[in-house]
């Protein structure tokens, strides 16, 4: 089955990948994700825990701030491995980001304590950064913040949150304590069975040391934590795609219907060839980008990143849809692990662009050459 | 003296449907989020119906139908899903009725009939078995014979509403010995009080639960809650099949996620964006020669013909058609295509992701678009084995 | 297999598909297609008389002036027969057009010379009127016409053509004898075997007498041409495509692999039902056009001959060109006539609008509503 | 003593590659519109090629060959395509060539390999017959043994550029005893000048004559053409397809295609028309990552791996997007699609009705995408029967 191959000399990346099937076999994703939709939740407290314990959260975090200091390689070992197990929890679309951002962030004692809690897990830290607007108006000893992001996972269980905010002076990033006045959450309901929120502040205090990131570096840093985010997006949607067509095969190897398994009918055993083919060349377009962005940062990486998102949005997408129809009616059950996979493709998907617009995107930066 | 529909002009008929409908079915009946309302959800809009007369569309009159000509029927139709009323459990209506009528026994047609009309019996239907979908003639819940009753075991499964029925017709095997699978075969009536029956709800993916799984075990059924002759249920079964195929390839659910996607479209200003117009021209058309295609067979049942297996390419397309423009809604969300609930447009919203998931339904149930190509090669193409 | 059907009260539509029928015995479309090619001929002249003499090419002209007076539903009958039997000469895009130009002409002796020519067979009438430009500037006895039109079948042969010129005050149409001084025919080789011309006119002089259609009524009068050709294209594209899965499907039945024949393989199955279900979807958009057609011209029946044409094209040439593939090797040689069912599909959806145009168009003028 | 290619610098190669073009390829066989020019016609460059050592990239260097290592020879490929050098009638070199190094006698090798180097022998390949195509084990071209010749009786059809080969190789059947019909198969080599032996070309969609029928009427050839095992010639002929099997999924094709639609698009202003640029998204996209899942491939091969069955998804995913850049370069010609003739920009032109109808080719040629799709279903994913 399509799977990204790396050189792994010392086993880390083996290493990684035993360790989040040992996790989902304590853990099971189906199961956690099932629970946390049923208490109406944003995130499940243990996984999420777990996961700050086996460093998985802080992998991208430099070693000097407590951080595992490992690389967009592990990254997206770990990404891939926790889309197979449907692991939901926002690993890539909070924690690489926050990593990249406490990464660039200057040093200081706030960025140092929120790293802190971020990697032992204590800390429940919500990049609040889009789909919306917030201004930051200095004062005499810090900032007032008022707007309103949306796209917020862990919203209600967060302890803190990073803002971006607009000075006037140009973007940066404030942490901003959730029990801070006048910060408010709305929750709704995402498909893949976690409440996301919307964070609205309404004149709420931040100290002057508050401003972990400065307008000055801010959309660079922004830039990187975008690019690294939507790689560990793409490899965790192209592990949902290998194993949703795993899934797929197995189900129609024992689904019998005219005395033998549906699999064995050549109109399904295409569909199935080309499922395959589409998870493959998710997985090699995502093994490209890891292997631009090793080679150093720039036009090539940033093309090679915005293809492997929109190359494995699209595969996971088409793939469950697909798996989900093979599935039969069985599929059309929220019983069924299948629907699931489908549910959590189009959610990651949805996420720092769908596949047409990073494909404009890949095609502009390109033709701007 | 009922009156004669048939008699009725078109545009008469129209608004006489439409004031029957602004009488008795409620406000929040209409254009209902939810594809199967319960039987308790809509049954003011079954009685009403019912006591206007207007319940029973296609049965005699002397049953209590309306006894309309397939042509009326159609508006029927038309006009129930273009003023947004409910779907009500219509097993009963829709296939115990036409069932029995053809094939009940006096006493059958005398007990059963009022009793759908009044709304007493609540009908479900027992076809699919967990390994037998697409093939359903290896159906093998058992119907054994003893004395006069016969004892039936075994499972259906996908039985919509059951959870809200209190009976259910269905398909038991009663005969093993024949080479073709589909003798051996026979059509029950089955109360779903007796002992035995045991009912477990299946949700969906949209966190619906339209469908059951119905368990038999040990239950006694009368052998005169047969329809039909013993081990000839295939045959009666299939006999009901009219011109009330065509509604699996109407437009309608296509035509309600294209107005979605309008409506979605304005909200983002995505009609100013070429690229995006030109994949709602796509699919525009699409919807508009799926209207032409349907005329064409909607023509043959209005002048009383009989439908071929060819309208099956009706289903093929209007299902794949609901999935493409449910799919191009969700691409046209952005992120909000993250969200279960519906998007928030001004005051109003969208239920993008509620109508994705719904229309992964259509293309497997009613016989899975694979099973209706197998068929369309077999029967209208002639392809060898 | 996919067929238009109307009512026939009289008998005329069967008529109309046997004659067509006993024309393509005498004078197969194929041969007929391969030995124009060969010479590099611009029109098959016994073909052409042919069908002049069976009151095909004046169909919808008036029998006022000569032509046959029937209407759309028998053009319908007749160029769907045509795509069937792959005779190839240009009924949609020259006798339909130049009917309707005629038909809308003021009375006048150069309309009925050359209505009565073209009836008979005995002129060739070649339309000029798109993929250029070309004026005509008043002068004391006439006009003289410069400028060029592209896509003109027939160009070689032709005795005269009917071109389309900008007055000043309007468009306005010309009658223009092929060996008038000025005019000169560049051919290049149409993919479907005849050579097709661009029409240059250099100070070409045309009595007063030669503008058969004046600027007042000439929109009104293209607007028809043009929507009547498209609805003879899309039959006669949809004739292409119902053929075109005849054949395949003849071919798969015969053509035996691992022991049985191809068709008998369920993915093979698939693909032939998909083709046949577009090709009856392409039946039911020019059947509807028709009908909409015979219900009275306006917004309908525009809406309806776009959609037609489009839903045609696409279908033809779609189904082709999965024909092609389904005919293995042997549909990519030259023998076999489904490579040449593709090329015609080809061609005539290139025509007077692709797909693509013609859906915009459609939305555009519903949405102007 | 002969240059080790494969201890030179890649670079260094591409350069030697680039002089050796520009010495011995003239201008007017680079970039050539046929794809498949006839051996006079590229006589030239075949003969520059041997002369320079440079004809047969993997032959070993004691028969004349380069020896390149595969990841070389990939350069090599890579380098041929790149400059546009023109496709050499090649079946000698890629094929007979490793099939006589690895199952030929040494009469053999040291008769047949300098006299493909010199151009005297011209190949071609027998494989397909006309009820053989996808299904090439069911072959019935006869080979009957008489004392020390054959005598072979039958057809072969898709011969590439038969007409101007004087020998081929071919798969004849020696045996019909036994159950697995891929058994009694042999690899023949045919003086094509024998007697008896008929040639017919075949046009093709684009007007040209790449293939042929080719006759054999009682032909005779000697047994000691036989080679590897009498009746083994399936294993023989299957042994020689190594690492070439990835040059099928390479995305050359697609990339002169794609290069062709950009030419096009930039003469017709589209890319202004965001609904165009949406289009062509997608396409460049595809042609990227195809270059990402060569490029894995490519990697296996370089280090020395061995490719497996899996390596098909590339030839399915290029054939199908060549096919889908040239629709959308029709697509884009308006009504120019309808010549046959290249479209005229300026003092330049698009070929793109000849790539369109050559884009049929590839998707059934080498084994058609449907075979390969079985394939992939058995092998890689294992699906049942």
């Amino acid at each position: 089955m399509p799977e990204l191959r790396f050189d792994d000399p010392d086993g880390t990346l083996a290493m990684l990948r035993d360790s989040v099937a040992a996790l989902a076999g304590r853990h099971p994703g189906a199961a956690s994700l099932r629970a946390r939709r049923g208490e109406a939740r944003d995130t499940d407290r243990a996984l999420w825990t777990a996961m700050a314990e086996a460093g998985w959260t802080g992998l991208l975090l430099p070693e000097t701030i407590g951080g595992s200091g490992l690389g967009v390689r592990e990254q997206a070992i770990l990404s891939e491995a926790l889309g197979r197990a449907l692991l939901c929890e926002p690993v890539a679309g909070s924690a690489v980001f926050l990593s990249c951002v406490l990464a660039g962030a200057p040093a200081g004692d706030e960025r140092d304590r929120l790293a802190a809690g971020f990697v032992d897990g204590s800390r429940i830290i919500a990049p609040a950064w889009r789909g919306g607007k917030v201004t930051a108006r200095e004062t005499a000893d810090g900032f007032l913040l008022s707007g309103a992001h949306g796209h917020v996972d862990q919203a209600a269980s967060a302890t803190d949150f990073a803002v971006l905010a607009d000075t006037g002076n140009g973007p940066a990033m404030f942490s901003v304590p959730a029990d801070s006045d006048g910060v408010t959450v709305d929750l709704q309901r995402s498909v893949d069975g976690a409440m996301i929120g919307t964070v609205r502040l309404d004149n709420c205090a931040v100290a002057a040391s508050g401003m972990i990131v400065t307008p000055d570096g801010c959309e660079a840093v922004l830039d990187r934590a975008i690019a690294a985010t939507r790689l560990a997006l793409a490899a965790e949607l192209a592990g949902i795609a290998s194993q949703a067509v795993q899934d797929t095969i197995d189900y129609t190897k024992t689904r019998i219907q005219f005395g033998k398994p549906i699999a064995s009918f050549q109109a399904i055993q295409h569909r199935l060839v080309d499922m395959w083919s589409d998870a493959e060349f998710a997985v090699a377009a995502v093994s490209n980008a890891v292997e631009e962005a090793e080679a150093g940062e720039g036009r090539r990486t940033a093309l090679a990143v915005l293809a492997a998102k929109a190359r494995a949005g699209d595969a996971a997408v088409s793939i469950c849809r697909r798996a989900v129809h093979l599935h039969g009616a069985m599929g059309f059950t929220d019983e069924c692990d299948i629907g699931l996979y489908l549910k959590r493709a189009i959610s990651l998907n949805a996420m720092l662009g769908q596949p047409e617009e990073l494909r404009l995107a890949f095609v502009k930066l390109e033709r701007a050459a | 003296m009922a009156t004669d529909w048939n008699a009725v002009t078109d545009e008469d008929f129209r608004q006489a449907f439409a004031g029957l409908v602004e009488d008795c079915c409620p406000a929040d009946l209409r254009f209902m989020r939810k594809q199967r309302p319960t039987f308790d959800e809509v049954a003011v809009f079954y009685h009403g119906l019912a006591e206007r007369g207007w319940l029973a569309p296609t049965w005699p009159v002397e049953h209590g139908g309306m006894g309309l000509s397939p042509a009326k029927h159609m508006i029927y139709v038309e006009e129930w899903g273009r003023l947004g009323c409910p779907r009500i459990p219509d097993h009963g209506i829709g296939l115990v009725g036409p069932l029995l009528i053809e094939h009940g026994t006096q006493a059958q047609k005398a007990h059963f009939l009022p009793r759908i009309l009044s709304g007493e019996h609540v009908w479900c239907q027992g076809y699919s078995e967990p390994n037998a979908g697409s093939d359903l003639a290896s159906l093998c819940t058992a119907a054994v014979r003893d004395g006069d009753t016969f004892v039936v075991n075994g499972q259906k499964i996908w039985t919509t509403l059951a959870h809200c029925a209190n009976w259910i017709f269905m398909l038991v095997r009663t005969s093993r010995d024949e080479a073709v699978r589909q003798k051996g075969i026979t059509v029950l009536l089955v109360d779903m009080t007796t002992p035995g029956v045991g009912v477990r709800p299946i949700a969906n993916l949209r966190g619906e639960t339209d469908f059951c799984e119905v368990f038999f075990d040990d239950v006694r059924v009368p052998v005169d809650n047969v329809v039909g002759a013993i081990d000839q249920g295939w045959t009666v079964a299939k006999s009901v099949l009219g011109h009330e195929r065509i509604f699996l390839g109407a437009p309608t659910r296509p035509e309600i996620a294209f107005e979605r996607l309008e409506k979605l479209a304005r909200a983002r200003g995505a009609f100013d964006d070429p690229a995006f117009l030109s994949r709602h021209a796509r699919l525009r058309l699409d919807l508009y020669d799926l209207g032409s295609a349907f005329e064409r067979y909607a023509r043959i049942v209005r002048e009383g013909g009989e439908l071929g297996a060819d309208v099956s390419m009706l289903k093929i397309f209007t299902t794949e058609l609901y999935q493409r423009i449910t799919e191009e809604t969700l691409a046209l969300a952005g992120e909000d295509a993250r969200l279960f609930d519906d998007i928030a447009i001004g005051n109003d919203h969208v239920d993008a992701m509620n109508l994705f998931l719904d229309a992964r339904a259509p293309a497997i149930f009613g016989g899975s678009n694979e099973i209706q190509r197998n068929i369309l090669a077999k029967a209208v193409l002639r392809l060898p084995g």
